[in-house]
């Protein structure tokens, strides 16, 4: 039986178009590394200077100057470059990264993002999340649907403070994928087998769920 | 953007549906760089009541003087017009409007919109006339001179050597405005003499990466040769 | 500026110099492209109260992490500080000053010092804590951020290669912020594995020209290795 | 004998120090070319994107995509390097430049300079020249004494638009070599022949003259 993370990666891998240049945040969207068929053309960007990253093959040997920005070793596939921190940001501000997924300690039904911050517990710096968040064409938030207390992550306002205002496109969670939308959140896909009231009752935010055009994954 | 496997496509589709008035940014300092097939493709495609971003105006017939002596140019952004006696002719009987930046200036201007900056602060001119133009901003202090970001529907650009993701690579002094061009414009059409497969381009030699361009276009060696004079000095 | 000439010298004369309280900016996004050994001889040097500027704080008891640790470092501005605990630890607790900026603006910041600009504006962070805490100005009816300029005395880069001139060159995700505190400091000290003689470098691979660099200092390669962590994922 | 113009280029090549970055102005300053020593440790830059130009060799092939900014086809010399127009004027901004030749309509002793406009009768553009006049550590004019017409080029303060104020450190012309000090020009050599009366009355500056350190070139 497949877990909730293989589930929900392999459903955000669907949101990838062959041709887009993409972004994988830190954390769980960098596994959708996986979930990318090879003979897309695709190309990953990370934000220390790289666009057409690929893993090691299995015995593949690390260059100790090529790693992305989370400090995983990796290589690159046909069509990659190199950059400069300037040149990377530059494509981000310009949007010419297409797709960026991200992880999120809270997103709400604006489409606010919150996963930089927790002040008091939890602040390391902003990193290149802020102008990702904001600038990317499409931003899907990968992330659990609540957090380990069960508390809903997903809001109808973020308390924390943000990373960007209204830059979600898409919210995939173990329990369903939603659209932002100036409505509310509107439900295209629930989980295999959770019923409509398990989650909104797991939710925080408006749902906008037609049973009718409701898919599963 | 553009998909990064839909970007080879032929000069005359890559030109045609750039519309009348379209503000233009085009490459080259002098004739290096310039990419004289795009603009040909562009005179012969018909688009009028242009507004052209270059260095200079090329020198009487080549390049953007084609356009400027066809009156296809309402508007001329640029550093300097000195080797083209026509375009310092339009511009001196009205036919052409022209606006003068610093050239380093000029270059910041575009390479501000290439990197989604609104514009930046500078100390160039101040105590000359270029700088009683424009707004002023103290900041600790010091007194800078306000320059906005220089943005533009269309880049025309020229490189030696592409992929068909759209990677470049430029030579010599063929680089100067190109790369600058190629991120700050909403569609970026590069012409290159050679179209190689994704991969076939050394990653570390890669100056404009594919991300910025939309559009690759093969051209003959030959289109370059108009800018071709005399050997002097 | 040094003379083209009489760039080359050791790595202990290459930083001797530095006073204590110096702002220095530090190459190197996690380990690639950090000057380790230059970092190292600034720890045997024994300069204190430092200012550094680097995209992260390295990773425990490496790199800029030595520094810290030693309590040499009075204020680091930064963008990230994710894979060192000891960095966090010392700003959570007081005897360290930590500013943190959003990085493609730390880099912009960077880059604005390096050509000569006073600073730029952006939209980044407006909306978020960022942009309280920043001037802003209306342009066009637009609201654009006031980021100013981040200037240095030194700049301690590393590259793959270089010549006596100072001409630089680069490897894969080892550039990152180098080539932009390349231009951003009053004296540029480059560590390099290899120093050829000017016309070895061919003339368009050369990223940072020798124009902004000071002084070129010869390393083992086996310097970097300290950066070297088990491979994961 | 040697022309007026063959001594002011000797002259003037003399300012150049070995290991320097040298700009060399359009016109009359790119002919020091021809004057400096091959054995130097001298690049020259110029502000299209190149940094150690030289000549071609009689005979030498041009190849079209290298040019300097006056658009003469060069090539390059050992330890040259290539980049584009914002690299360019970084290097000049910074004052990495350390050295230019200007040519000037007219300059005066405050050390204002005035090359690039005359108002209705020439304004082609400012072109690099502000930057360079501005920013360059330092400025060394070359120009001829007076106009045309015997006018004096080098006045007590300027009359046409400036390219930048307070920029000149040296004039050279063909009748004497200057240095802008708050008190007026200082004259440090006079031409071989000339007399000191001949020369201020070329001149509509105030002139330092202390006759019995004055060179002669």
């Amino acid at each position: 039986m497949i877990s909730d993370q293989q589930r929900m990666l392999t459903r955000a891998a669907r949101e990838v178009i062959d041709g887009q240049i993409v972004n994988l945040g830190i954390g769980l969207p960098t596994r959708l590394f996986h979930y990318l068929p090879d003979d897309m053309d695709v190309l990953v960007h990370s934000e220390n200077g790289v666009l057409g990253c690929r893993l090691l093959d299995s015995g593949e040997q690390p260059d100790i100057d090529m790693i992305d920005s989370g400090g995983t070793y990796i290589t690159t596939r046909a069509g990659a470059s190199v950059f400069d921190s300037a040149t990377s940001f530059a494509m981000i501000r310009r949007s010419r990264v297409d797709l960026t997924f991200m992880g999120a300690f809270e997103v709400d039904q604006q489409g606010n993002l919150a996963n930089w911050k927790i002040p008091g517990k939890f602040s390391p710096g902003i990193g290149g999340a802020m102008e990702l968040a904001q600038k990317v064409a499409r931003l899907v938030v990968l992330c659990s649907h609540n957090d380990k207390h069960g508390n809903p992550k997903i809001l109808s306002r973020c308390q924390l403070p943000l990373t960007a205002s209204r830059c979600v496109s898409r919210i995939i969670t173990e329990k369903a994928v939603m659209d932002v939308t100036p409505e509310g959140l509107d439900v295209v896909e629930i989980a295999e087998g959770l019923s409509v009231e398990a989650l909104r009752e797991a939710t925080d935010a408006t749902l906008l769920i037609d049973e009718s055009r409701l898919g599963r994954f | 953007m553009t998909l990064l496997n839909q970007k080879v496509c032929d000069i005359e589709a890559a030109i045609a549906d750039i519309p009348d008035g379209a503000t233009i940014m085009v490459g080259g300092f002098g004739s290096p760089g310039t990419p004289f097939a795009l603009l040909d493709a562009l005179l012969a495609s018909g688009q009028r009541d242009l507004t052209l971003i270059k260095n200079d105006a090329n020198e009487p017939s080549i390049g953007i003087g084609k356009l400027i002596e066809a009156g296809r140019v309402t508007h001329l952004i640029t550093s300097h017009l000195g080797l083209n006696r026509f375009a310092i002719e339009a511009m001196n009987n009205g036919t052409l409007k022209v606006s003068f930046h610093p050239q380093g200036l000029l270059a910041e201007k575009i390479r501000c919109a290439g990197v989604g900056h609104g514009g930046f602060l500078t100390d160039i001119g101040q105590g000359t006339e270029i700088a009683e133009a424009r707004r002023s901003i103290d900041v600790d202090g010091v007194t800078w001179g306000i320059e906005a970001a220089l943005q533009a529907d269309v880049a025309l650009v020229h490189a030696e050597r592409a992929d068909r993701y759209g990677n470049l690579i430029y030579r010599a002094t063929a680089s100067n405005f190109n790369p600058l061009m190629a991120m700050a414009a909403d569609r970026v059409i590069a012409q290159t003499y050679r179209i190689d497969e994704p991969g076939d381009l050394p990653i570390d030699a890669i100056h404009t990466p594919c991300a910025f361009v939309s559009q690759v276009v093969q051209v003959d060696r030959a289109s370059s040769q108009q800018g071709v004079r005399p050997h002097d000095l």
